[in-house]
């Protein structure tokens, strides 16, 4: 259950035995296939989700790059992002465990809805618990849940986001362990949940891995992945770490600033394994932002779904180990590169994934007065000539955001969209 | 090592309340309120940002205190200012112990807990499986480190258990975080037997609301209850309603007796065990 | 270029050597696959679209309706709906016949956004007409577009909808001919588009009859559609109309009422194959809404999708043939649909697609009073034991359409939403 | 068959509005206006609620007019009301033609255009390819069936169109639809070299806007110029100014007469064609 030094079960005594359950059957059906759980899963993921998924070379950016740039399409997974691959397994093996309710909780809303398109579609009750501040922002998400039948919890407690909202669910699964599984969205969280969310993602870097072998006969030189939480990371990584060749990117959110406000409490990015170190949050020990009191730090970045203090132990481990690399870009570069996926390729990437986009244009795209100094050509050494990037989500749900946001900044890259302030109607 | 104590001639009452809620004079008079209404043990809580074992009431006292400046620092200032005559326990989330030694483990925070005077630790998100370091830094400082027996602990795990508590063992009474029902759940009996065995004083928590619960969890064979949420309360309305503190000091005085007088009862009816 | 006595290609005259350019063009390279052509946009919409898409059997609807019910999942394509297959084929056509410049009209938004995707995939300029009206209507729509980097072009003339935008690109395309090709975005309009659209819109039922064949060992008793203009109802059909044994369902928008309001020149319903009558619009020869004068009638549905008063000449042919049987459930019917499926089965369909759940409800569901007459088990004579239905498209831009439009009607299926009326935010 | 007559002495001026814009008598007044400013044969819209083929200016005349109670049968009342001594011609979209007869084909309609005196049609959505039924009950009807010759008009298609054409040839003087440029293309000339041998009248359009683009296209070789846009906007711009029926009539009687004295001109100034 450990990972290294990382992981492990920081959890309220009351839900041990669910976890003790839950590595069972995590061991049993995941691992060793039992009742053909596996098989039923990945049948699902096929016929519910859409896989397997393309992995497409980019046209307009490889031509960019001068490098081949190769797109793993998790955008296009059912619900429009990765999520679905770690929701479905979840709530699947909540039943074949004899579970009878699932809860989850949910900041930005993809995972609440992933879990609620999973539960409605295994004929699973469902309870959503998200904080009211979130709810207002995200109201799309939650009428999306709502209308595929999860119970949404408004939680009222604190300033009514994440972090409130997990604390509820954990409450809420305190009581109910005997009949209720709690569906963790990321790979973090105590064992077996960040294992077992990796086994239910790296169907990403399964697939990719063969994709890409028959596309350009051998192996990239490099995969890149956003990191928040890191599921859709690792799920991009997993079948490649035993690849020493392959160089493996976590680009987290920059945010508006690396430097933190210890005052405040408030780190203005989510780059946990750039800039954080070691604590224990949420069950597990990992790499995360706090300050020198231990408190946990709010983090930011203009994407929601990155906007987390902690980050799966399994990838600070392999931070550690030098086998994986973070990186981050800031919130202008991810918004610029936002533009230039759905401009250049015809693809709006999830605010999510436009990180791994903007690390991949700041090495190797064409000079500027910040890369003046380095030569377009010294990219080869650092990412070499094929690289795969995941496009772990569909940009849909981050419209409003990124006109905002684009606004305010005034961004060469960005279209015009002054037109539509002379005509009506809300977003 | 030395909680045990308490327990030794009489049901003991172990009230917790967030230290620093809703601010450090404040909750300086509210502690000590709670020693002059007869606490045997008392839980201090040191707020961690994120208190994933809690209930909603306790959860908004960890905010209350965090947003007036608690801290480790302040914490450990706190009990030292503290002036009650009662063996005092930090309820406390392991980052913040883990953290005190700049990632060098929980030795450096223990070593300043005993030195201003705390006596044991109760961690509510390190298991037995995690707690190896705590307990060693425990023993090498000579503090008790408390665990809580869930309803749902079974089998091995209460063995293992069983081998790291020392001082006092928190029963949860029944599923749930810290809360407010109203109900004192029948299965205390129940929980109890499952650690009949153990050689600690076992302390009842999770929903005492008053004099009476008490008074059936001790009738029920406990050694001791734990309150947190009931008086947590006192200190909310207080806070909300603007009210002078020596006012609401009075009030958890008052609530503390009467707890301490209904557990006090629980013993008078106890069925007196058969054999011994 | 007719089909039976419908079609045709009824176009200003300056028009008709780009259509006999593109007639041209659509033989050689679609037809012909001259340069390789379809097995370019084969690729891509392998690659890009996300294809071969899944067929799901759906195991709540099958239970409910006690019929083998399997899901075409054609809301899994890039853009969320069918019509990537139509825009990627004629983008890329357009490519091939060495124009520079892609138009396009759009109601709704969902043809734009596919326009402006393909375009943007492939590189080529991209204008969208679209009714300003329209546009404060579907913003989300448009700024897909905007971001995709299509112009969008405000039509301020009329009532600012898809006719005046289609009066527009026709105007646009008469001047600009010779560099331009206009993407139309059902099988509609003059020859060669009905063809054409429908042959890229085939990849729908050739992959279903083999997915079919491959789960159940036979072909289908029944394939239900959604039918507005045609062009996912062409593609779900087109490799089954010659399996005289399988029987093809066009399910129109029945609106609000199949009855007509003349002086109003108002027909509440877009059910151009069950209750219209021939006439020429758009360039060809359909059978269409209009009063009897010959004037072209608004047409409703609560689906924006639907929401047009002609149908495709293919389609016309069929049903006159009694190949094809039109049917039609009205706005409430599609609303339950829209409901069921994203509860029972965890797809939220767009509002289009629910037409189709709709029908089979109506045929093959629970007894109601409506129903009491008809035993349960006589659907089985009428669909058979294995339906397809054709999932054209996702629903997440219907979400503000539904939530309305169901608390008008205080459907018994409809999720409560009154607990977000607490909570702050638009939609 | 005879509206080459119109052609016969001098080069035709030939103006078009939408019948019943921006309402019923208004419009005939401005009919009559076109007449005695010296219109030689007039188009007369009848709306189509999907005027594919118009520009802007023209498709809002169509609303208008239709949003006045413009029909087939109010149109043909239209017809019969008017007091013109100048030959009519019906412009419109096939569907109200065909469906005229209840959907027999076009011929109810082009019997009742006959009956009340319209002379020829021009249908902007009907190619060559499809107007076979329309041009047999024409024929049937002694009526013309003018076709329009764009200028992406070529080969194979132009010998079809010859051959079906009949009263004048509608030359489109440039890509577009009916427009409001203000530059007449010097592409007429070449437009009408394509046509050179056709037997019928060419009546020149799209763009012409005043008696100097009249005189330039006459001299270019064009037998007639068709002006719809520059009239129609004369009548919106009444309409949207209130002004009263008989002074809109006054301005478009004196841009007819600026038009028509264009165009005689423009004949005077064309080159002698060499040899005959």
């Amino acid at each position: 259950s450990k990972f290294g030094d990382y992981g492990g079960q920081f959890v309220p005594e009351a839900l041990m035995p669910a976890i003790e359950e839950l590595t069972d059957a995590y061991e049993r059906y995941v691992i060793d296939n039992e009742d053909g759980f596996m098989d039923e899963f990945r049948r699902r993921l096929a016929d519910f989700g859409g896989r397997p998924l393309p992995l497409q070379r980019a046209d307009q950016l490889s031509a960019r790059y001068d490098t081949e740039v190769y797109l793993k399409r998790e955008d296009l997974l059912h619900g429009g992002a990765h999520k679905l691959n770690n929701a479905l397994g979840q709530v699947l093996l909540a039943k074949y465990m004899g579970k009878e309710r699932i809860i989850a909780e949910t900041g930005a809303g993809q995972h609440g809805t992933a879990t609620a398109m999973a539960a409605a579609h295994l004929d699973m009750p469902c309870e959503i618990y998200m904080g009211e501040t979130d709810i207002a922002r995200q109201r799309p998400n939650v009428f999306r849940m709502r209308i595929n039948d999860a119970e949404v919890n408004p939680v009222t407690t604190g300033r009514g986001t994440l972090k409130e909202a997990i604390s509820e669910t954990m409450r809420d699964w305190a009581t109910t362990v005997e009949t209720t599984h709690y569906v963790i969205g990321s790979i973090v969280g105590p064992a077996p949940f960040p294992a077992m969310v990796r086994d239910f993602q790296s169907v990403i870097s399964e697939e990719a891995r063969e994709q890409i072998q028959e596309q350009t006969g051998g192996l990239p030189d490099a995969v890149l992945a956003c990191a928040g939480g890191g599921s859709n990371t690792m799920g991009a990584f997993h079948h490649f770490v035993p690849d020493d060749d392959v160089d493996l990117y976590a680009v987290e959110a920059g945010g508006s600033s690396l430097s933190v406000d210890e005052e405040e409490g408030v780190a203005p990015n989510s780059a946990s394994l750039s800039t954080g170190d070691e604590g224990v949050l949420h069950g597990a020990r990992t790499k995360l932002l706090q300050d020198s009191d231990g408190q946990i730090m709010e983090s930011h970045s203009v994407s929601a779904g990155l906007d987390y203090a902690g980050v799966g132990p399994e990838l600070a481990h392999l931070v550690d180990e030098g086998r994986v690399t973070p990186v981050n870009v800031d919130d202008d570069t991810a918004l610029e590169a936002f533009h230039r996926l759905s401009q250049d390729e015809g693809i709006i990437p999830a605010l999510e994934t436009a990180h791994a986009f903007g690390y991949l244009e700041r090495v190797a795209g064409p000079a500027t007065d910040d890369r003046a100094a380095e030569p377009r050509d010294e990219h080869h050494d650092e990412l070499g000539d094929t690289v795969i990037v995941n496009v772990s989500g569909r940009g849909d749900k981050d419209l409003e955001t990124v006109i905002e946001e684009t606004q305010k900044r005034d961004l060469d890259i960005a279209p015009d969209m002054s037109i539509f302030n002379e005509i009506g109607g809300g977003i | 090592m030395g909680l045990e104590r308490a327990f030794a001639d009489e049901p003991a009452f172990v009230p917790y309340l967030a230290a620093g809620d809703p601010d450090y004079d404040a909750s300086i008079e509210y502690v000590e309120a709670l020693a002059r209404g007869g606490a045997d043990v008392i839980e201090l809580g040191l707020p961690f940002s994120e208190p994933i074992a809690e209930g909603s009431t306790i959860q908004e006292a960890v905010v209350r205190s965090l947003d007036a400046g608690m801290s480790p620092d302040r914490f450990f200032e706190f009990v030292e200012e503290l002036d009650v005559d009662v063996p005092l326990v930090c309820m406390t989330y392991y980052n913040l112990i883990y953290q005190y030694g700049s990632g060098q483990g929980p030795e450096p925070f223990v070593e300043k807990a005993a030195e201003v005077g705390i006596e044991g630790f109760v961690v509510p998100d390190l298991p037995a499986e995690e707690a190896g370091p705590l307990r060693a830094a425990c023993d090498e400082y000579g503090l008790d480190l408390i665990f809580i027996v869930a309803p749902t602990t079974k089998g091995d795990r209460l063995a293992s258990m069983m081998d790291q508590t020392s001082g006092y063992v928190y029963v949860q009474a029944r599923l749930g975080v810290t809360g407010a029902k109203d109900d004192v759940d029948d299965a205390t009996e129940e929980s109890l037997a499952r650690i009949a065995e153990w050689d600690v004083p076992k302390a009842v928590g999770f929903g005492i609301k008053n004099g009476d619960h008490a008074e059936r969890i001790v009738s029920a064979g406990a050694d001791g209850i734990i309150v947190g949420s009931a008086l947590v309360d006192i200190v909310a309305e207080g806070h909300e309603n603007g009210d002078p503190a020596d006012e609401v000091a009075a009030r958890l005085e008052q609530k503390a007796r009467e707890l301490k007088e209904g557990a006090l009862r629980g013993a008078q009816n106890r069925p007196q065990p058969e054999g011994t």
